[in-house]
């Protein structure tokens, strides 16, 4: 009251005017970062083993990598590596995904550049001295759908053999009744072009196949009766 | 209380509404027609007297418009739900009940495209206003 | 000792001499040492005020634990300089809608009405460009006259912020006048004298800051009213009128207002170390030196205040003045001229 | 005879005191405030819209992203959240460290308040008292988390990463100078004349105004009605703790101003008990590392962040994706009140006004 809060708040400013900055002064001095500390991502490729996990993980697509398989043995090894640091949250989820730990934040934190690209990590090992399966090297440009696709591929064939062998239970999954599964199995035949066409459905998008197969059941009630 | 509550919405409002008792909600399913006269029920009698949230979910075919009525400070809370039809989105305003439902509602009309009747200014608030479409929707696609 | 103290006096007049021996009469004689003296003053204020942005940037840094400037120079010292560069440099940007004309002189009329203020400052003995019978009041109506210059600002701006803060501007320099002048007014009754030397004289034995404690105090408030200095700088008002009157100003013209705004700062300190602290009396320093050394002291309390306190709201602020300030400088007046009575 | 006329002027989005890119539409009659508009979406990220293409572990980052002042507490709620919907029951240390963390953030979004409104009513040497002191807990999230700012630290069913050895004796010396440093804003700002001036019986907003306006959190508390989720509906182990809930009682600036003081006591009382009771043991809890929870499920969950009732909204689909998220964002709907408590006020309280209610455009916006 009357000008005395005014007084405290002038002792407290004078008293800092005489006491010691605490500025640091950056780039002479160096911040004192601790252990924890993100930085820049690093990716060890020794430890990599093209898993894709990080990939899947990261909520930002900043990284993306391409792949290749080995002639002999078919280990998988990395062809390029990209970590696209502008798009980065530094969110640590790629790191706690990575089985091996080859994904670690450095404590590098200076790194302004002028052009977005330069902030773009990309790494492409030396393969020259790797014999490379031919196939999988076209494949490995199209890094991680690829593999998907792959793995779409393996499934569709499974199924195709699932249904040769058992098409009751294969095709039960999309129709409710075992008798239609068969009666379904008997009209798709040996049409090799149907079958994988079912097949690749079934994997695809289940709902989808139910229906045409629904369809399909219907047109040739038809057909028996016409 | 939510015993009472329970009684007097099915003598009220039997059939029209359902009524489930969740662990986190005591959860209303009602219809777009009779929220209003619901809402004020719930306010006046009951004394409800705080719009905690409102927010309107994109179910394909239809729309839902989620709101979470507080009674504070005692804190007794009322999950109220509505469904709206996706070719006709329009539901009763809230705003002269609760002030706070003005704000909000413009949030759900900018995102998702449901028309609150009755609202006074009811204009998006978020996104800009020669803005196109309704991102929040299903349907929506980014470009 | 005694050439130090006469000096400038014992320059002054080897010039006058000088020109008079190459046949120029007295009279013109005295115009050219006056124009130099003008020339004098305008390179004093503005090295002046690069040595007081510096400083109040450094004084800002460190009640803020902060460095201030530290890399141009030892302490940063050059940093001014640099600072000045830039805006010389920088483009001159005048927008469209603005009213050209009072725009551009507006700067120009403040910094002025600041340097014109200087005329009448005894920096020494007998050190005054002119030592006029009504010094004190020369000084009072021209420093008013920087309300116009801000008006003009803030109209030909036409931006409503700088409008506003013109607006502001005008209502807290006209409130704040009044208990300046009769703050003053307690001095110049005891000394008997509107006249800069004769309040020096005045205060040989005891400086009016102990016989007018009350007057300056409320000096000090109005003074910094008047040269719209936090906890007062509404007309500027940053945070709310994003610069109020200053808005549309960018590089050199911007700068006129800054340089004028400390040019008023140290003319309005000087003014108060002449007329509450016994202007450039002091021992062993020559007499030029006691003056800006007591006027220095009185701006770090300037920048002390500016620093540590929040911006007064407006209101408050014109009632502060009208309710408080006033009241009470017309009572300090009338104990005075009741003590005067008294002890006559 | 002299024609007046009102003045529009636009307070933001590009304006020294609007926190961000708030953008209040006022009309002035001189200084008094006439009626003020208050226009947003100026930082809209879509939030909403991002969190139905990731899947719920890719999303916690973005919930920082939010109140980015309190970095802890949105991703805390996101995540007990996500726990509810799943039903999973967090570790008793995960549980400690989340309630540490969360008071820690709400200090440190407190002391920026204090010093933002420091500086909003020029002066500006508090603000630098307040970011000197706050920069203390920035560095402790930084040896916990690795990130200062925007960390991303809470998991879903857990934390992270265990507490660093160097964390217990920084947080230690912090909560043993945390009464100096109030004192010293206390002596500085409260205790202010000028500062008491413009605060109080400035933009007041009544208790029954508050409640239907749906303002929440300290502003709520200002006006005098002691609701706190931490109180009214213990979420994590709040109910363990011993903690008053502050209230004011007329509800003006000074009111909502005194709230975040006291508030920052409270929550380092909070901070000392757990430090205290801190169990030995797992810091999370085992969860699958594809996040499903069953269709159709749906949760609105709420936590007391620093800014007033923060709630999420979440409906599955039975997809590793949620279905819908809303995020209940108090700053959106406490700004909806700034008209309200500025009109007939002067602009220099309108400026205030904003600086109290405390608004965090990354949230309001989303």
């Amino acid at each position: 009251m009357w000008g005395s809060g005014i007084l405290k708040g002038l002792a407290i400013t004078l008293k800092h005017l005489f006491e010691w900055d605490i500025t640091e002064q950056y780039p002479e001095e160096r911040p004192n970062l601790y252990p924890r500390f993100r930085g820049r991502l690093i990716l060890n490729p020794e430890k990599c083993i093209v898993c894709g996990m990080c990939v899947k993980t990261c909520p930002n697509n900043v990284l993306s990598f391409t792949q290749a398989r080995l002639k002999e043995g078919k280990k998988k090894v990395l062809t390029s590596y990209t970590i696209d640091h502008q798009y980065c949250m530094f969110c640590n989820l790629c790191v706690e995904a990575c089985p091996t730990g080859g994904l670690y934040f450095s404590h590098d934190f200076e790194w302004a550049a002028f052009n977005r690209e330069d902030i773009k990590f990309v790494y492409e090992p030396d393969l020259s001295h790797l014999e490379l399966a031919s196939d999988d090297a076209e494949a490995g440009e199209k890094g991680i759908r690829a593999s998907k696709e792959d793995k779409n591929e393996k499934l569709i064939n499974a199924t195709i053999i699932a249904i040769r062998k058992n098409p009751a239970k294969a095709l039960g999954k999309i129709l409710n009744d075992e008798s239609e599964a068969l009666k379904l199995a008997e009209m798709i035949g040996e049409d090799e072009n149907k079958l994988r066409k079912m097949a690749e459905l079934i994997v695809i998008d289940k709902e989808k196949a139910a229906k045409v197969a629904r369809a399909f059941l219907v047109k040739g009630q038809k057909k028996e009766e016409g | 209380m939510y015993q009472e509550l329970k009684e007097r919405l099915l003598k009220n409002w039997d059939g029209k509404i359902e009524i489930n008792e969740g662990k986190d909600f005591f959860e209303i399913i009602t219809q777009s027609e009779i929220l209003f006269t619901l809402m004020e029920f719930l306010k006046k009698e009951f004394g409800f007297n705080y719009l905690a949230n409102l927010c309107g979910v994109d179910y394909g075919e239809k729309f839902t418009m989620v709101y979470h009525v507080c009674r504070i400070p005692e804190n007794l809370k009322v999950c109220v739900k509505a469904d709206i039809p996706r070719d006709n989105p329009e539901i009763d305003s809230l705003t002269c009940l609760w002030p706070a439902a003005d704000f909000q509602e413009r949030e759900v009309y900018d995102l998702m495209g449901i028309v609150f009747k009755g609202h006074p200014d009811l204009k998006r608030i978020l996104l800009p206003e020669d803005f196109e479409g309704h991102p929040l929707r299903k349907d929506y696609k980014a470009v | 000792m005694r050439g130090a103290e006469t000096f400038f006096i014992d320059l002054a007049r080897l010039i006058v001499t000088w020109l008079e021996k190459q046949g120029m009469s007295p009279l013109v004689a005295d115009i050219v040492l006056l124009v130099i003296q003008f020339i004098c003053i305008a390179a004093i204020v503005t090295v002046n005020i690069i040595i007081l942005i510096w400083l109040e940037r450094k004084i800002s840094g460190f009640i803020q634990q902060r460095l201030g400037p530290n890399r141009l120079g030892p302490w940063g010292i050059f940093q001014t300089i640099a600072d000045a560069i830039k805006l010389l440099t920088k483009e001159d940007i005048i927008p469209s809608q603005t009213d050209k004309i009072i725009f551009r002189t507006a700067p120009i009329v403040f910094i002025v009405i600041s340097l014109m203020l200087y005329v009448v400052i005894p920096f020494g003995d007998g050190m005054a460009i002119v030592d006029l019978n009504m010094g004190v009041l020369y000084f009072i109506s021209v420093g008013s006259l920087g309300t116009i210059a801000l008006l003009m600002a803030g109209w030909g701006s036409n931006n409503k912020w700088s409008l506003l803060g013109a607006m502001r501007a005008v209502a807290q320099m006209i409130s704040y006048e009044i208990p300046l002048a009769f703050s003053l007014l307690g001095v110049i009754m005891i000394a008997g004298s509107l006249k800069m030397s004769d309040i020096i004289a005045a205060q040989n034995n005891v400086w009016f800051v102990f016989l007018q404690p009350v007057a300056f105090i409320t000096y000090f408030i109005a003074a910094t009213a008047e040269l719209n200095r936090g906890p007062f700088d509404m007309p500027e008002a940053e945070q709310e009128l994003t610069a109020g009157a200053y808005t549309e100003y960018s590089g050199m013209r911007w700068a006129l207002f800054f340089l004028a705004e400390y040019t008023n700062l140290f003319a309005v300190s000087a003014m108060a170390a002449v007329m509450f602290f016994g202007g450039w009396q002091g021992p062993w320093l020559p007499s030029w030196l006691w003056l800006p050394i007591k006027a220095y002291i009185i701006m770090l309390v300037f920048f002390w205040l500016k620093w540590t306190l929040p911006r007064i709201r407006m209101d408050h602020l014109m009632s502060f003045s009208w309710k408080v300030l006033i009241p009470v400088t017309l009572v300090n007046l009338v104990v005075t001229g009741c003590v005067l009575q008294f002890f006559k | 005879m002299i024609e007046s006329d009102f003045i529009t002027i636009n307070v933001g989005p590009q304006h020294p005191s609007t926190h961000g890119g708030l953008h209040a539409e006022t009309v002035l009659d001189g200084e008094h405030i006439v009626d003020v508009k208050v226009h947003l979406g100026y930082v809209h990220r879509s939030v909403e819209k991002i969190a139905e293409s990731r899947t719920y572990t890719q999303f916690i980052p973005y919930n920082s992203r939010l109140d980015y002042l309190a970095t802890h507490l949105p991703a805390m709620g996101y995540c007990q959240a996500v726990e509810k919907l799943l039903g999973v029951t967090v570790p008793e240390r995960a549980e400690y460290i989340r309630v540490i963390m969360a008071e820690l953030s709400r200090i440190a979004s407190h002391m920026l308040f204090i010093g933002s409104l420091a500086i909003d009513i020029g002066a500006t040497t508090g603000l630098i008292y307040c970011f000197r002191d706050r920069e203390r807990i920035m560095d402790m999230f930084e040896m916990t988390s690795g990130q200062r700012l925007i960390a991303s630290y809470m998991r879903i069913g857990g934390i992270a990463e265990d507490l660093p050895e160097e964390f217990y004796p920084a947080v230690k010396s912090f909560l043993d100078d945390l009464p100096y440093m109030l004192d010293e804003y206390n002596n500085l700002l409260t205790g202010n004349e000028i500062l008491q001036a413009r605060l109080k019986n400035t933009g007041i907003l009544p208790a029954d105004k508050a409640i239907a306006y749906g303002v929440s959190g300290p502003n709520l508390r200002a006006s005098g009605i002691a609701y706190d989720i931490r109180k009214a509906e213990p979420y994590s182990i709040y109910e363990r703790f011993d903690f008053d809930v502050p209230i004011g009682s007329k509800g003006d600036n000074w009111d909502r101003f005194l709230m975040r003081i006291r508030e920052i006591e409270e929550s380092a009382k909070i901070i000392r008990q757990a430090l205290q009771d801190l169990p030995e043991g797992e810091i999370r809890a085992k969860v699958p590392r594809i996040i499903k929870p069953e269709k159709g499920a749906e949760v609105y969950h709420r936590i007391e962040s620093s800014k007033g009732e923060l709630g999420f909204y979440i409906v599955s689909d039975g997809s590793e994706k949620p279905y819908r998220l809303h995020v209940r964002a108090p700053s959106f709907i406490n700004l909806g009140v700034l008209p309200l408590i500025s009109r007939g006020g002067k602009l220099q309280d309108l400026i205030a006004n904003i600086a109290t209610l405390d608004p965090v455009l990354g949230e309001a916006d989303r």
